[in-house]
């Protein structure tokens, strides 16, 4: 059984459903990449998976636990850690502050992984006593992922990280995540710069309307034409 | 069988605390009439309760309307700030034909509003008693006096016609200022009337709103020692929130002379009988069921014009705790003299003559100096 | 998301169709239980709540100001009918008028003055030039104006003491009601509407406070805590003992078998109600038409999002200052309504709880953003306001039928009259509960 | 057509803008690219009126419009998306569009009262276009649908689409790539050149995506710290040392893919022109 | 001589007034802007929250009172205090439990919350009113002055009088030590700050870890513990009257508006801004003059405005630091 096991959701906002019997899996140490176009469910699912979302049908195990009927900040003692796509940090707090609420559930001492997310993103550290809402929508990303990778998660999730993030930025945050995960930390995101986050994916899911249509190593979506042409851009 | 008559008074709003004593005044009377049997052969009187808030005229009127058309009273007592009053004598009141005895609309306007002979008061206009006080204090030798009041017509009223009266009589008043009632803070007041100075400060407000608070800064922060204090001042409270720090200070209120007011106080019964206008309020429900014995009907139209009659002279004068007997007098076709509690005269258009007991505050209490 | 549309829609429909029995019913009910003059007594004071309703709808509901001054708006109002219908006061004008007139237009020439040299003057020399003209701009204005007042105040203060009105019908003091509460919000509309949501609300709050502290204190204008009393009767509302005097009346009366008594106190409510009833048929139709119109779509584009509404080449300042305007006006309007209804004025009524925070309640709970939610909640909650009066000590009587006589029981008995607040506090709360948005939501 | 003149934004003590000076050509597709935080947003901000400006000085077409209020600019026909999307969250997707044409004449009271009939037609025509619009970015099926409860991307498409509802001269777009799926992204590309080409739409756009950078834009300008550091064509930008320490980053991943892209443009001015309604277009809705 | 009868005269009637009453205001406008901060909504029901606790206070003292118990020159009241306050904190968790918790999950937009607590209002108004009764209670009792006017126009020859009465002084004493113990949790304990955390962006600080129910219940048990220690100093300087809360409400509001929504800075700024201008711009100069210009017979009071405007003064001043600060003195929310 994988580490994380979501199977079989389905279910929306209340009104008709958005998902139809998707199902992500993620091992221990993995990348698993979604895909897709927009609206077609990426966020709604990863929101599914962590509980922010009341579910029809299908459930969700985590280390062979079922945690369907979690509250989302149970699911963050568990161990999962999420980066929302929109509205990811704390406007009125301070840089700093924002990563000190990341490890909130921490009891130890996290100096250290703060000083780790500093040297990841350098301008945070320039930038630690501002507000967050003062910062760049770029600047804002990093935070935003900082400040989850601060709770050092079991499970990262990671919701379209780097929309907004300038190239360099961005090469550095993919080096980032293929060494978290070699860790031993499992890795879920959202990506439209599909290309680079399928060259570095373990699994890659194309997700369309709410369902799964391709599930397969992420070199293998990259070389499938089909799927390069419909969602990759060509 | 029963007879409904309406108590309509502010029981929510500002003056809630006045309200409750009033409403236990009135229904005293009430009671004692339906035991003693004797109203028009014997009938019941219920008195039913209304809120007019004081100061919403839409929700007094609208009291007023359910107390006639849904509860069907044939008498009203109320209402009890006369801005109100005014509203629920000219929208319900009148159309509807329903006689309305208030015991504390005190504004000198009432006195020449309207009213088909429908509308009556216990207390005095307040044009009266601010030639009283002015008397009184010139009398002790005090000529300079600041002068502050609560913001309605009753405070502004007595007020303005205390200055006129006081100048006119030689005396100066160094300031004349409102405070609002039910405020949160009254430093910039006690800070203007001090600045002002004058040898006494006349409060023209109510003792358990703004008027105790307005003495209260003025006496700690040394502005004044003496206070003079109208009708609205006049109150248990007033014993209980100074006691003897204000010895010395004096004023005057409707009230009257004799036995009446220690027999009705004698006759309280869970309630504070020496409450503002509780004793005018017992006196407004006895003339509604007296006039409706002399007139040996329920209705207004009919027994508004007995009103007068048996208010004043001649007669047997009748006191708290005679209203059986009273009745019977009337039933047996003979005159009656009704004093009451407040020593009730009514005058002209229908209010209270008005006597005045004045008082001083001596070792922390209210000591009766004499009427006038 | 189409499954959703539609029952969303079906949802709708039965809400209207709910509230459309139910209000009657009550109407109806109140009519059995109390008679056509208690029933009508709330259906003509619901109406006014209703165009109240409609005018913060208007400024709420569609573009999102949070004006919690309506009191001082309404205040306005109700100094039209006071201006217009009241005879003039003799000898005042010669008296004081002609001064405070001129007071008057000194005052605003003063501001005039300093507008024109704050844009004028260069740099530094404005920070005490501008102050410098304010200040002896208000000392020239007292000068002329005290004396004029104090003429004005000193005929026979306990009658009258103010300059009177014009003595022209009531009804015209409805569009001057309107004018007054339109113009004041033009003024404050400029210097107040860049603020945002509670802070604006605060500012209203405070503007209106004023408004209401300037009726309750200049006695020449409005007689102040005095009270205006006896305004006529706006067209064609007759006065019932008039009427009652009329043989011809008593005699129709008599042939529908009613007593003049209740005849003539329906008729006069239910030509209250034919007024009332025409002025807000006219006003939602008015704003039904607006809203469902591409001014609604902009308005409500407005609200949802300034920045990008600006963006999209919308002037928002301008729209903002229009609505408030309109709102105000309509508030003004019911103000005027409000007076000629009561036949007295009495500024030191105008609280806020009462005017500004009960109507708020009206427009939330009837449904913010629609206009049948604003009237619905107009005619409901003044409907619980006043009955709360009767249902609280009624139902005190339930609680407390059951206990020993005793301490507590007569406490409670005594505080009955509170349960009034209770009753409507409890209604309110459930109310929201079931239906968060309104008993009518926007959509 | 836009030429920003000594440029300052301090917000405190911070220099967003600090000194910029910049000139958009008319008829361009001008790149605007800069590490985060490069004041990039805040200019764009600057130019459309959302701020004011410290200093310096905004013409567009020799005509001073510096502080000028951004609906003004837009009669101006400047018009501009944002960043973090700003759609009318409680009107559909179909309203949002219509509400965007300026001079409506239902706009004004009267005739919203008064004159039903003429804001019929004008309502129809509108709704047509904004039908157009919709089908065009391939959401068609979200027409009746409230704005807020579209997708992170599909908001984006939305503020593209609106600035579509008008004639405007000049657009700036912020970003309208972060977040929208690549295909669907190529069909924005697409729609950008021919809003270019065929309705003379000047663009200044910003954008992280090299790969859109490179297809779409000449000349490019780089923006760091405030300032301008680089500007010319997408191949010099691209191979400027200052550019790639700064911004591109030396994982040289990126660079590639611009050296690719920009071989592709090169094929493509040769080739077939791009049209609104080929295969790529509808990728993204599959 | 004059030049200190004139300081005197100027602490006694305004600087010492205006700070007690600055104070007060301070601490309810810090229990709003925190409500208003976490929970994002305006809470009409503080006053009566306010009234309520401070009934519970006097029934506590009278309690108190009747087995011997005293705090000497204090008070007994602030023995009171923290049973009134764990009894306020338990009425409001159940309300929240009741009442606005169901808000919260359906996401309720800002405005019908605040129409909500409007409704809480007239609840507790009546509830208040059921406890305590509608009169004026008062319930100060310990050593009425630290400096009394007689005595100090004895102890100094001044003219002038100087009082400093000892609720004055613990109004302040208190209010300075709940500021700064407010300060120190929202800003620097963990509970503090995800307090914060939760109020700028709910979703994320679920996210984080944070659990919403906590925060909600420690923002109501701070909120009712600034109410009660605030009604009760105000009750206690100036007397308990149930029906006097609801409009020390206005104030508070424009104290925690003048210094922005949600700022516990702005709180204690705007309450001293509030208090000052009210008795600040009416204050009637003349003594003051009388004393500094020698030989100057003033004719009139020399009052800016007389007293029936200062809560307007305090409004325009108000609005014109908005004009300038659209969101408050410091920087406060919107929502
Ligand atoms: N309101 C503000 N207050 C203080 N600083 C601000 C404010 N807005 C922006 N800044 C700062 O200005 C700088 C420029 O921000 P801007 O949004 O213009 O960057 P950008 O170039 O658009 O970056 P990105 O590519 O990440 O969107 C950033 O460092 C940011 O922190
Ligand atoms: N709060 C909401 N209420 C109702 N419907 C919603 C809500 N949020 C999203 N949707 C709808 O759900 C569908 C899927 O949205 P979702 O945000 O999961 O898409 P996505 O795949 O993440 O797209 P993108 O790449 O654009 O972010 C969309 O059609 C959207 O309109
Ligand atoms: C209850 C009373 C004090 C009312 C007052 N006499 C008035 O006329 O308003
Ligand atoms: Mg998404
Ligand atoms: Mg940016």
């Amino acid at each position: 059984m994988s580490y994380l096991d979501a199977s079989g959701m389905t279910g929306g906002y209340g009104g008709a459903d958005i998902l139809h019997d998707c199902t992500l899996k993620v091992d221990l140490g993995q990348i698993a990449v979604i895909v897709g176009p927009n609206g077609a469910g990426k966020s709604t699912a990863m929101k599914a998976v962590f509980g922010m979302l009341n579910l029809r049908e299908g459930k969700v195990l985590f280390d062979g636990e079922d945690i369907t009927a979690l509250s989302p900040q149970d699911r963050v003692r568990k161990g999962m850690g999420f980066v929302p796509q929109v509205n990811n940090v704390f406007p009125t707090m301070s840089v700093e502050e924002n990563l000190e609420m990341g490890a909130f559930i921490r009891e130890d001492d996290f100096r250290e992984t703060m000083e780790q997310v500093y040297d990841l993103f350098p301008i945070l550290r320039e930038k630690r006593h501002q507000n967050a809402g003062e910062l760049s929508g770029g600047q804002r990303q990093q935070v935003a992922v900082g400040r989850a990778l601060m709770t050092k998660p079991k499970l990262l999730m990671l919701d379209e990280p780097t929309a907004g993030v300038s190239p360099i930025v961005m090469d550095e945050l993919f080096d980032r995540i293929i060494e978290v995960a070699r860790t031993g930390i499992s890795i879920l995101m959202v990506e439209q710069n599909a290309r680079q986050a399928l060259e570095i994916a373990d699994i890659g899911y194309v997700l369309v309307q709410g369902a799964n249509r391709y599930t397969d190593t992420g070199a293998a979506l990259l070389a499938d034409p089909d799927v390069r042409r419909t969602f990759l851009g060509g | 069988e029963d007879v409904k008559i309406g108590v309509s008074l502010a029981f929510t709003g500002p003056l809630e605390s006045m309200a409750p004593h009033m409403a236990a005044g009135a229904e005293l009377a009430m009671k004692e009439v339906t035991e003693s049997g004797k109203l028009l052969g014997g009938v019941t009187v219920v008195p039913v309760r209304g809120d007019t808030t004081c100061i919403d005229a839409a929700a007094a009127t609208a009291t007023a309307e359910r107390l006639i058309t849904v509860e069907g009273v044939k008498g009203i007592v109320g209402g009890m700030c006369s801005g109100e009053t005014g509203a629920q004598l000219e929208n319900v009141a009148m159309p509807n034909g329903m006689v309305m005895i208030s015991p504390s609309a005190t504004s000198p306007a009432l006195t020449s509003k309207e009213d088909n002979g429908l509308f009556f008061r216990t207390a005095p206009s307040d044009a009266r008693q601010s030639e009283v006080m002015a008397d009184i204090i010139l009398e002790k030798g005090i000529s300079s006096v600041a002068v502050t009041y609560t913001n309605n017509d009753y405070g502004k009223g007595l007020a303005d016609a205390f200055e006129a009266a006081y100048t006119a009589k030689g005396g100066k008043v160094t300031i004349n200022a409102p405070h609002e009632d039910g405020k949160a803070d009254y430093a910039a007041e006690i800070g203007a009337l001090a600045a002002a100075g004058g040898d006494a400060l006349v409060v023209a407000g109510y003792v358990d709103q703004g008027g105790s608070a307005i003495i209260r800064g003025a006496l700690d922060q040394g502005a004044f020692s003496t206070f003079v204090l109208p009708d609205g001042m006049v109150g248990a409270k007033l014993e209980e929130n100074f006691g003897s720090e204000i010895d010395g200070s004096f004023g005057q209120l409707p009230d009257s002379m004799g036995d009446g007011k220690a027999k009705f106080a004698a006759m309280a019964d869970g309630f504070d009988p020496t409450g503002a206008y509780s004793g005018e309020a017992y006196d407004a429900a006895a003339l509604i069921m007296l006039a409706m014995q002399a007139a040996g009907t329920t209705d207004a139209n009919v027994y508004k014009d007995k009103v007068m009659d048996v208010a004043n002279a001649p007669g047997e004068p009748i006191l708290p705790g005679e209203l059986g007997k009273a009745l019977e007098l009337l039933a047996a076709g003979q005159d009656i003299d009704y004093q009451g509690a407040s020593s009730v005269e009514l005058i002209g258009p229908g209010e209270s003559a008005g006597t005045f007991r004045e008082i001083e505050m001596k070792d922390g209490k209210v000591d009766t100096v004499g009427y006038r | 998301m189409s499954g959703n549309r539609t029952s969303a829609s079906q949802n709708m429909g039965l809400r209207y169709t709910l509230v459309a029995l139910v209000l009657p019913a009550l109407f109806i009910i109140e009519w059995i239980n109390g008679g056509p003059n208690a029933a009508l007594g709330i259906l003509n004071m619901g109406l006014i709540s209703a165009i109240l309703a409609l005018g913060v709808n208007l400024q709420w509901g569609y573009a999102g100001l949070f004006n919690v001054g309506i009191v001082g708006f309404i205040a306005l109002g109700g100094l039209a009918p006071v201006l217009v219908a009241m005879p003039p006061t003799e000898g005042a004008m010669s008296a004081g008028g002609g001064r405070i007139a001129l007071a008057l237009l000194a005052g605003i020439a003063a501001i005039a003055l300093a507008i024109a040299v704050n844009r004028k003057a260069p740099g530094k020399t404005r920070i005490i030039a501008v102050p410098t003209v304010l200040i002896a701009g208000f000392a020239i204005f007292r000068m002329i104006f005290d004396p004029g007042v104090e003429a004005v105040q000193a005929i026979n203060p306990s009658a009258t003491g103010f300059l009177g009105g014009m003595g022209l019908p009531t009804l015209l003091a409805w569009p001057l009601g309107a004018a007054l509460a339109a113009g004041a919000a033009w003024a404050i509309g400029k210097t107040a509407l860049g603020l945002r949501s509670d802070y604006l609300a605060i500012a209203t709050l405070g503007i209106g406070e004023i408004i209401v502290a300037v009726l309750k204190n200049e006695e020449w204008l409005s007689r102040g805590v005095m009270n205006v009393n006896g305004i006529p009767r706006p067209w064609p509302v007759p006065y019932e003992i008039d009427i009652q005097a009329d043989a011809a009346f008593i005699e129709r009366a008599a042939g529908l078998g009613l007593d003049p008594v209740t005849a003539s106190t329906v008729l006069v409510k239910l030509l209250y109600t034919g007024l009332f009833g025409a002025v807000l048929l006219a006003l939602i139709w008015l704003s039904q038409r607006a809203l469902n119109s591409p001014w609604g779509r902009m308005m409500r584009a407005i609200r949802d999002n300034e920045i990008s509404a600006a963006a999209m080449g919308k002037d928002v300042t301008r729209r903002h200052l229009q609505i408030f305007i309109l709102g105000s006006a309509v508030c003004g309007l019911a103000g005027a309504m409000l007076i000629s209804l009561d036949g007295q004025m009495i500024p030191s009524g105008y609280n806020p709880l009462r005017y500004t925070f009960l109507i708020w309640v009206m427009v939330i709970v009837g449904g913010s953003g629609n206009n049948w939610g604003s009237v619905v909640g107009g005619v409901l909650i003044w409907y619980l306001w006043i009955k709360a009066e009767v249902w609280g000590p009624q139902i005190m009587d339930l609680v407390t039928a059951s206990m020993p006589p005793g301490d507590l029981k007569s406490h409670l008995l005594d505080s009955a009259a509170h349960m009034r607040l209770l009753v409507m506090g409890l209604v309110l709360i459930l109310m929201l509960r079931f239906s968060p948005s309104g008993l009518l939501p926007e959509r | 057509m836009i030429r920003v003149e000594n440029l300052h934004k301090h917000f405190g003590g911070f220099r967003a803008v600090d000194g910029a000076s910049l000139e958009i050509a008319t008829g361009s597709i001008t790149g605007l690219i800069g590490p985060n935080g490069a004041g990039k947003s805040t200019l764009f901000n600057v130019i459309a009126g959302v701020h004011k400006p410290t200093s310096g000085r905004v013409t567009m077409d020799g005509e001073d419009i510096t502080g000028l209020p951004p609906h003004e600019l837009f009669h101006k026909g400047l018009l501009r998306t944002f960043q973090i999307a700003h759609e009318f969250p409680t009107m559909t997707v179909r309203e949002n569009l219509m509400m965007v044409p300026g001079g409506q004449s239902g706009e004004t009271l009267w005739n919203a009262w008064f004159n039903r009939g003429q804001i019929a037609r004008e309502e129809e025509a509108l709704r047509k276009k904004a039908d157009e619009v919709l089908e065009f970015l391939t959401i068609t099926h979200l027409a009746d649908e409230y704005a807020g409860n579209l997708s992170g991307g599909q908001k984006k498409l939305l503020e593209l689409g609106r600035t579509m509802m008008v004639e405007a001269k000049i657009v700036f777009l912020d970003e309208v790539g972060a977040g929208v799926n690549r295909t669907l992204l190529n069909t924005i590309g697409d729609a950008i050149v021919r809003l270019n080409k065929e309705r003379g739409y000047t663009f200044c756009v910003i954008e992280h995506d090299m790969d859109f950078i490179g297809r779409l834009c000449n000349p490019v300008i780089v923006m760091a710290e405030g300032k301008v550091l680089a500007e010319g064509s997408p191949e010099e930008v691209l191979a400027n040392e200052a550019v790639i320490e700064a911004y591109l980053g030396t994982g040289l991943k990126n660079k590639i893919k611009a050296e690719e892209a920009l071989e592709s443009q090169r094929h493509e001015t040769h080739g077939a022109q791009p049209g609104l309604g080929d295969e790529a277009g509808k990728g993204g809705a599959a | 001589m004059d030049f200190l009868n004139a300081l005197v005269a100027l602490t006694n009637y305004i600087i010492i007034p205006a700070s007690t009453y600055g104070a007060q205001l301070a601490l309810g406008a810090l229990g709003v802007t925190l409500i208003y901060g976490i929970l994002r909504f305006s809470n009409f029901a503080h006053g009566d929250t306010m009234a309520f606790g401070t009934g519970l206070a006097i029934i506590v003292t009278w309690g108190l009172q009747a087995m011997g118990v005293s705090l000497g020159p204090l008070p007994t009241a602030m023995l009171a205090l923290p049973f009134a306050i764990a009894g306020t904190a338990v009425l409001v968790l159940v309300t929240d439990r009741l009442v606005y918790a169901h808000y919260r999950r359906v996401k309720a937009k800002p405005v019908t919350l605040v129409m909500v607590s409007v409704g809480v209002m007239f609840v507790m108004n009546a509830v208040t009113r059921f406890m305590i009764g509608v009169d004026d209670i008062k319930f100060a009792d310990g050593a009425r002055f630290v400096i009394s006017a007689r005595g100090f126009k004895e102890a100094t020859g001044l003219a002038e009088p100087l009082a400093f009465r000892t609720t004055q002084l613990l109004t302040l004493v208190t209010a300075a030590i709940m500021v700064a113990a407010l300060f120190w949790f929202l800003n620097r304990t963990r509970t503090g700050k995800s307090m914060r955390a939760f109020s700028d962006n709910e979703d994320l600080a679920l996210l984080s870890g944070i659990n919403p129910n906590q925060v909600v219940r420690v923002t109501w048990i701070i909120a009712a513990g600034l109410a009660v220690t605030a009604g009760t100093l105000y009750g206690l300087d100036k007397s308990f009257k149930a029906f006097n809360y609801f409009h020390l409400l206005l104030p508070i509001f424009a104290a925690a508006i003048l210094g922005g929504l949600g700022s516990p800075l702005g709180a204690i700024a705007g309450g001293f801004i509030i208090a000052f201008s009210e008795v600040g711009v009416t204050y009637a100069w003349k003594k003051v003059a009388t004393y500094m210009i020698p030989g100057f017979e003033a004719e009139g009071l020399l009052q800016l405005l007389s007293t029936e405007y200062k809560f307007a003064v305090s409004f325009v001043i108000l609005i014109a630091v908005l004009l300038f600060k659209p969101t408050g003195l410091f920087k406060g929310k919107a929502v």
